[in-house]
């Protein structure tokens, strides 16, 4: 499939390219290009796997479903506006002096060499590569986060590179039990840990063993998807680096690692046929919805503040997925698709606002919608979108797992529905004083990319009251494959 | 046959020594010397399981670590330590005793951890997994005892040997193709850490990750 | 119906569309006016056909949107209707040159608003309702914050948002508790099931608080007095008069038609929360020195009033008394109407009066009627309606509700009948002292002396807002004087949700309102007011025939005290003194007494909410506690956060070994 | 269309209005009599009337339409209400147009009127009397309601000739829930006819005054109109009191010949009722005007309980 050449050749050699001629004036459109053919290779890829179903390449290395080519191509797309909400971005920041020449070159490079682990990790076969590719992802953004230099962004690195590291190592031990267990269910060599064939003889493998393994997948992968208690490193991370990576981070990389556990919840079920998986997760789900609706309240800092509601949309969607079932499922897919591109968008205006109050201090943002409505009234909306207003997607993503959560679990709903309040008084009250109120922000040398912010917000809202019916389609069918 | 097992076990056991030894051992020159000591036994151990097992692609991995773990790994930490003059005491949050204590604790946890996998595996060295497992442990705990950035990168790198021994002792190894991206990132992995020591240190001018503590709730 | 909700939709984004230059937006209102006219008439029809449903293909998949007119939705779309023909009429004139916003956006968020509303009534299934729910809330909210360089305006939004999200997750919650028996979110399917009483109740509950967030029953009434206020006046009008309804349209709903087997229990918490909530309300309206602000008040106590008619018709109904059943809930149901005409109107009068004297406070206003006759004379209408006077329409609903109350002895259960009179002087207390706020309004605001010099250049209403507030008015009177027909219309919403309506009670004479028998109770506004008049022009004749009118003007008598000033009239204050004396209990007063020795005295006191004090605050604190305690949990030391994850990891292990 | 009911009505209201001012005169005869002072005499206020009448009123500056309708407002509002309440015959044909609870509605609408208007001028005292009635008549109205309910109670109807004909033409019963009524009524009464202890109609002491505080800016016809309908308003509230405490000899619907005999009737309850409510002034003192709340409240915990009673003794059927 040349389709998956391109998608996975683009990024790398725009990497290559990139580390060179990364710092010219007009990096940031090449970047974007680079994106948008990466985003185009999707789409062809997509409308390949749609109409010819579940493929394997290159010797199985690789392996595409209706599940993953979803992800690849919400990556992609994210990826490309990401990249044109950075153009002018980057630019502000570098006319502000706060990054040189070299900075620039290892930004658009890691850039680029991030979105080809992200696509990677989605379209492997191999759960080894999977693993391989997210230790990548790491080390690709970590010196992004830390481009600044400022004694907090590099702690927020660090911080990010030691937790990440060490739960990655759990999970590649974890790795290591399920090449066992695949191993002595007939599996040979090489070809042990190919997901398709671990998922044709889930059914062999030998339960304590899986059950092992995936406690150390959870709580390896689980530390990169944000999972309290495990998730300390996120808002730091999502806080100290340059905003077009936090929305990246936050769009992206939380998916692409929830979806490396949600693989392994497929497995841990064939094998184990009780729902401990779904319990495990369905725990950390709910921990971590409730932990983080309290974290919003003592927030400060904007982009802070919104990576905690990003950890507790993910406990959210972990939840979702832990109850499994077609509507759960259904519901996780679509609250992964619409997080992360609400999130995004509220990243690249709060990123604007950011810029132009000179500080990602709440309190010293004000009056945002007199300075630029465009700005303001995206931050705005999103808030109320990523709030699970309707009528967005969001919503309609939280009706249903909320519903589901009372049929199936009613013992959940309460705590999910008092944190889903604290979470709204928290944010609301502090995004309100952002937008509205007398000014205090500065115009930028720039015109902000409002484009990017509205794109996504319009589709957010489409899907909240209508969902196309391929799109169904697609969802239910990756829904059913996850179980 | 049997003999192999036996000297691999008796290799393991000199991982968990050398493990115990990281745990204690203070001063960081030493700490890298113990991490390549602990790079020799590993690839002896490959070593061992290929010849007795005649698992070819072992060979290559530990080449692999022979190179990587022995040689590159161990240079570029001494000479981290050497440019940013990191002599002297690696002083630690909880006293030595202590740390042995729970290091001990550790070890039992990962042998009862690993009884019914190893029961399960049917490689001949399956009894070294548990002293694998007690291996991560420590090293993970090390990573939590220690206040120096090097330390904990050192801790963090012994724990990927410990995957490794684990990998090689109860599968014969991971695939070729994953083996081989695992080294990549450790070694991308280490010079990264590189960079961080250099940027923390004109920042903070120490390697004392007290300094970063300032990212918190309030 | 549904083409006139689109077209509203379509006309907000065109008026966006035109964005900054006002009168381009402006010639649009009238345009929706005749929209909701349109509105009001197809519901009127659609009040006596029998219901009509509509799935559209749009919403979740397995759950498209399901909408239904039924006469109960009709009612209330028909309330929608006329009170929103009125205010657009009104803020054609009102946002020529009141709107601090864009007016396009305005414009948009004003039509969204009322689309919603439209929706929320018309919707048939739970997701449908709760989206076009929020979306009224958000709308709302964001026309509440129009003005929202105001901290106090900010915080009144914010305060607002949050109750409603409150408000909606505790229906959502409901909702769930419904399908969890039916299966299914369309309310169709609900209607089908039985469910069992404990989880019914439990519905109801969920209902009670959720509706009661949105309609401010206490206690959740704290948003209601800051945030009414707070937006610019037609808004205020529609929030009082319309957005308030939606909430009973949906109590009823729920209880009445999806659960339809209420209990007594539901009744009489529904009554006595409504009570409770009604005198509260007009308690406080007395004190209140902001116009607005006292609306407000006042709209609270007439919600209070229509849930207590409610609880008064659940309880007929569960005990089985059908015809009761109806005659309460058709006072409810008159009050709704009656409540959303008049106190539409009397807001946009406020706005009015805030146009030409850019004033709220009515401390400094006074003498209007000479300086703007229209607003004062129309404004007057309204006080008398909502002041519950005859021969006008507030009356005719309180007299209903009152009469259904005085059959209430023929009860079975002989703790509610002596629970009755209780009950009875409750609202007939809520009723009297509602007289006394409005006269305190009203003579404050448009009598006596103007108690600003500035107030003496005030310009009187321009044509558009007379035309909105004649519309208000003339409806008022006609309510008033012809109730039979409105009560024979609203007797079918009584038979769809009971069963049986008051049926052949009405047929009679249309001159007579008989809600049992002709001996039983009569009252006739018609020749009520006829007579009166008649009265009144056959004295006016006679002492004009009889006595040349020799009328000369001079300076007020006043007992003979020389130098009057303005500042010698009543204040708002003063006027609610007593009533803060009588009911020192219920407040929490903050005075400042001046010494006797100053020589410059100042004098004032605040009097606040218990309520605020006792249970808002609480929970707040509570809140930030808990916050302050999760916070603990990163506090930046990597080795601790190793730990967790070590801790995590060998708890996992060891939870799935045994 | 008989033309009887009507004539009977309208010479039943012609005789109320006209013989309103009678009373008055007839109180005050009583109270000079307990005085012992010699009475003006008792065609005194209709001398008063036709002197305000004959003269010209004078407007104050600042006053509005609202002000010169208010007199002609309020006394055409007291003239349906006596026309409501059977003084002689029951089943007239104005009866039906307002029950009971209309009629303190009327009431209450032609006190909002007087209110206003006394608002209207500006005055401090005009205020301040406004303020005050509205206060009384916020306790008081509640009581007089309830007061009204427990006839309609025991009558199972709130409109006056179904209430009179069942307490007057029925085997007479003792109602124990009534006596509450009574004491109730009569101090709704008091405070709303501007009595002591409420008020004092003699004086126009400043700071007591309420319901000469409102007219005060009135005069002229104005002030006459006002005058008279105050004499009907009381009237009307002996006649409701009447009719529902002690009906007996009010004519039955269509008889026209107990008609005669029920206005003597009348006479010599209004003459009684009168020199009752004399005595009552003249023993009893002026309350301060924050005790009125008090005293009123007592009515309306009478009035509640009265109806608790009737409730509990099972509706004294």
């Amino acid at each position: 499939m040349s389709e998956l050449a391109f998608l996975l050749g683009i990024p790398l050699l725009g990497a290559a390219a990139l580390a060179f001629r990364g710092s010219q004036y007009r990096a940031p459109e090449m970047n974007a290009i680079l994106s948008g053919l990466t985003f185009l290779a999707a789409c062809a890829l997509t409308v390949r796997i749609i109409s010819i179903g579940p493929r394997t390449a290159m010797n199985e290395l690789f392996f595409v479903d209706a599940f993953n080519v979803f992800l690849v191509t919400l990556t992609a797309f994210i990826g490309f506006t990401t990249a044109l909400f950075g153009t002018p971005y980057m630019r502000v920041e570098r006319d502000r002096g706060k990054v040189g020449a070299g900075a620039m070159r290892l930004y658009h490079s890691m850039y680029q060499l991030f979105t080809f682990t992200m696509l990677l990790a989605l379209t492997t076969n191999n759960m080894g590569i999977l693993w391989v590719a997210l230790e990548g992802a790491t080390l690709a953004t970590v010196l992004l986060v830390s481009l600044y230099r400022t004694p907090a962004s590099l702690e927020a690195a660090w911080k990010y590179f030691i937790l990440c590291g060490v739960g990655i190592a759990q999970a590649l031990f974890g790795t290591i039990l399920l090449y066992l267990a695949a191993s002595r269910a007939g599996g040979t060599g090489g070809e042990a840990l190919l997901w398709t064939h671990l998922n044709a003889a889930k059914g062999q493998l030998e339960p304590s063993v899986v059950a092992i393994a995936f406690v150390f997948l959870l709580v390896g992968y689980g530390t990169k998807v944000g999972l309290a208690p495990l998730h300390n490193w996120l808002p730091d991370a999502h806080a100290e680096g340059p905003t077009p990576i936090s929305a990246v981070l936050s769009g992206l990389l939380l998916n692409v690692a929830l979806y490396a556990v949600i693989r392994c919840k497929v497995l841990a079920d064939g094998a184990l046929g009780t729902h401990l998986a779904g319990n495990l997760m369905m725990g950390f789900g709910l921990l971590t919805v409730v932990l983080s609706a309290f974290f919003l309240g003592r927030q400060t800092d904007i982009k802070r503040l919104f990576a905690y509601s990003s950890i507790e949309h993910m406990g959210f969607i972990t939840f979702a997925f832990g109850m499994g079932g077609a509507i759960a499922n259904f519901a996780g897919l679509l609250h992964m698709t619409v997080h992360s591109l609400t999130k995004s968008a509220i990243f690249f205006a709060a990123g604007h606002a950011a810029q132009k109050a000179g500080t990602q201090n709440i309190d010293d943002i004000r009056g945002l919608v007199h300075m630029s409505p465009a700005v303001g009234w995206g931050l705005m909306i999103g808030t109320l979108a990523i709030l699970g207003l309707p009528p967005f997607g969001v919503f309609a993503a939280e009706f249903m797992i909320l519903t589901t959560a009372m049929r199936e679990h009613a013992w959940a709903t309460p705590f999910l529905l008092v944190a889903l309040a604290v979470a709204f008084a928290a944010v609301f009250g502090k995004v309100q004083t952002m937008v509205f109120g007398d000014p205090s922000v500065r115009p930028l040398p720039h015109r902000p990319a409002a484009l990017p912010v509205f794109v996504h917000l319009v589709i957010v809202l489409i899907l909240g009251l209508y969902i196309p019916a391929h799109l169904a389609a697609w969802y239910r069918e990756a829904a059913s494959m996850i179980g | 046959m049997i003999v192999t097992a036996q000297a691999i076990n008796f290799i393991a056991a000199l991982l968990l020594l050398v493990a115990f030894a990281m745990l204690s051992q203070r001063r960081i020159r030493a700490l890298v010397n113990l991490f390549a000591v602990q790079g020799v036994l590993l690839t002896a151990s490959t070593l061992l399981t290929a010849s007795g097992t005649g698992q070819t692609h072992l060979y290559y991995s530990a080449a692999l670590t022979l190179i990587l773990k022995v040689f590159v790994l161990p240079l570029i930490l001494h000479r981290l330590v050497r440019r940013l003059q990191l002599t002297g005491d690696v002083e630690m949050l909880i006293n030595t005793a202590t740390t042995m204590l729970v290091g001990i604790v550790l070890v039992i946890v990962a042998f009862n951890l690993a009884l019914p996998i190893s029961e399960f595996a049917g490689t001949i060295t399956r009894g070294t997994l548990g002293i694998a497992l007690a291996c991560v442990l420590l090293a993970f705990l090390m990573m939590i005892t220690r206040r120096k950035a090097v330390a904990q990168v050192i801790g963090f790198l012994s724990m990927e040997n410990g995957l490794f021994f684990a990998a090689t002792s109860i599968t014969y190894g991971m695939p070729m193709v994953v083996e081989l991206g695992i080294g990549l990132d450790v070694l991308v992995g280490t010079f990264v850490f590189g960079v961080f020591f250099f940027r923390i240190r004109e920042t903070f001018d120490s390697l004392d990750i007290h300094h970063l503590e300032r990212l918190r709730e309030r | 119906m549904l083409g006139i909700v689109s077209f509203w939709l379509a006309l907000g984004v065109l008026g966006l569309s035109l964005g900054r230059e006002r009168d381009g937006v402006r010639l649009l209102y009238p345009a929706s006016a005749i929209a909701s006219g349109l509105v009001a008439w197809i519901a009127g029809h659609a009040l006596f056909l029998p219901p009509a449903s509509l799935v559209l293909p749009l919403g979740l998949p397995g759950l498209p949107f399901h909408l239904r007119l039924d006469s109960l939705s009709a009612f209330f779309l028909f309330v929608l209707g006329l009170a929103t023909t009125g205010v657009s009429l009104f803020a054609t004139g009102y946002f020529r040159t009141g709107a601090t916003a864009s007016p396009g956006l305005t414009f948009l968020q004003y039509h969204v608003f009322i689309a919603a509303m439209a929706l929320v009534m018309l919707a048939d299934d739970a997701y449908l309702f709760m989206v076009a729910w929020e979306t009224m809330a958000v709308s709302s909210y964001f026309l509440v914050t129009s003005d929202h360089r105001h901290e106090a305006i900010r915080g009144a939004g914010f305060l607002y948002l949050v109750v409603a999200h409150v408000g909606a997750i505790t229906l959502l919650l409901c909702f769930g508790v419904l399908q969890g028996f039916a299966g299914s979110y369309a309310f169709d399917a609900v209607r089908g099931v039985a469910i069992p009483p404990v989880w019914a109740s439990v519905a109801f509950a969920l209902a009670l608080a959720g509706f009661g967030a949105k309609a401010g029953f206490l206690p959740l009434h704290a948003w209601l007095p800051e945030a009414h206020p707070a937006a610019p006046s037609p808004v205020s009008a529609l929030m009082s008069g319309v957005m308030l309804k939606t909430a009973i349209y949906g109590l009823l709903r729920v209880s009445l038609d999806l659960l339809h087997t209420p209990s007594v229990a539901w009744g009489v918490s529904a009554l006595g929360i409504g009570l409770v909530t009604a005198l509260f309300g007009v308690m406080f309206a007395a004190v209140q020195t902001d116009m607005k602000r006292l609306l407000a008040y006042s709209s609270i106590e007439n919600i209070g009033i229509v849930l207590a008619g409610i609880g008064l018709a659940i309880v007929f109904h569960a005990y089985g008394m059908h015809a009761l059943a109806a005659l309460a809930l058709l006072a409810a149901l008159y009050h709704c109407l009656n409540h959303a005409i008049f106190k539409s109107l009397l807001f946009v009068s406020t706005g009015a009066v805030m146009h030409a004297t850019a004033q709220r406070s009515l401390g400094r206003l006074g003498g209007l009627i000479h300086r703007m006759p229209w607003v004062a004379w129309t404004a007057l209408v309204g006080t008398l309606s909502i002041a519950g006077l005859p021969p006008l329409n507030g009356f005719v609903s309180e007299w209903l509700l009152l009469q259904a109350f005085l059959l209430s002895p023929e009860l079975p259960n002989s703790y509610l009948r002596m629970l009755v009179p209780v009950a009875t002087a409750a609202l007939v207390l809520a009723a009297a002292f509602a007289g006394y706020v409005m006269v305190k309004f009203f003579g404050v605001v448009f009598l006596g002396q103007p108690r600003e010099p500035s107030l003496q250049d005030a310009h009187d209403a321009d044509r558009w807002q007379r035309a909105g507030m004649l519309f208000l008015a003339a409806w008022c009177v006609v309510l008033g004087v012809l109730p039979v027909f409105a009560l024979r219309a609203l007797d079918t919403v009584t038979a769809f949700l009971l069963g049986t309506g008051l049926g052949d009670a009405l047929s009679g004479d249309w001159l007579f309102v008989t809600p049992a028998t002709a001996e039983r109770a009569s009252y006739s506004p018609m020749l009520f007011l006829a007579v009166i008049v008649g009265a009144l022009a056959a004295v006016y004749l006679f002492v004009r025939v009889r006595y040349r009118m020799r009328t000369r003007r001079g300076a007020a008598w006043d007992c003979g005290f020389p130098a009057q000033t303005p500042r010698m009239q009543d204040t708002a204050e003063g006027f609610g003194q007593p009533i803060k004396q009588i009911f020192e209990p219920f407040f929490r007063i903050e005075r400042s007494m001046p010494d006797p020795f100053d020589t410059a005295p100042r004098y004032w006191s605040r009097t606040e909410d218990r309520l605020w004090y006792g249970l808002y605050l609480p929970v707040g604190r509570a809140v930030r506690w808990l916050s302050a305690l999760v916070a603990r949990l990163q506090h930046g030391r990597i080795q601790w956060y190793l730990i967790y994850s070590f801790v995590t990891l060998l708890a996992l292990l060891v939870l799935i070994r045994v | 269309m008989p033309i009887l009911p009507f004539a009977s009505q309208f010479l039943e209201t012609l005789l109320a209005v006209l013989a309103a001012p009678l009373l008055i005169g007839w109180v005050n005869q009583c109270r000079a009599w307990l005085q012992n002072r010699s009475a003006p005499g008792l065609l005194q206020p209709y001398r008063v009337i036709r002197k305000l009448f004959r003269k010209e009123s004078v407007l104050a500056q600042n006053a509005s339409p609202l002000f010169r309708l208010t007199p002609y407002v309020v006394f055409g509002s007291m003239i349906l209400a006596v026309s409501i309440v059977p003084l002689v015959a029951t089943g007239l044909p104005l009866s039906p147009v307002a029950d009971v609870i209309a009629l303190v509605g009327l009431l209450a609408f032609a006190r909002v009127f007087m209110a206003l208007a006394a608002m209207d001028v500006g005055t401090a005292f005009g205020s301040l009397g406004a303020r005050r009635e509205m206060l009384v008549a916020a306790l008081a109205e509640p009581a007089l309601l309830m007061v009204f309910f427990m006839p309609s109670l025991i009558a199972q109807s709130t409109s006056l000739t179904t209430i009179v004909e069942t307490l007057a033409h029925r085997p007479f019963a003792l109602y124990p829930s009534l006596a509450f009524a009574a004491v109730a009524f009569v101090m709704v009464l008091l405070a709303e006819n501007a009595r002591i202890p409420i008020d004092n109609p003699a004086t126009h002491l400043e700071l007591t005054m309420i319901h000469e505080a409102m007219i005060l800016e009135y005069s002229g016809r104005h002030l006459a109109l006002m005058e008279w309908a105050h004499a009907l308003k009381l009237v009307i509230y002996f006649t409701i009191g009447i009719a529902l405490f002690l009906p007996w000899g009010i004519a039955e619907a269509g008889n026209w010949i107990a008609i005669p005999l029920a206005i003597v009737a009348l006479a010599v309850k209004l003459a009684v009722g009168g020199a009752a409510l004399a005595v009552l002034e003249s023993v009893s003192v002026k309350l301060r005007i924050f005790r009125a709340p008090e005293f009123l409240a007592t009515a309306f915990l009478l009035a509640v309980l009265g109806m608790l009673t009737h409730v509990l003794l099972g509706a004294g059927t």
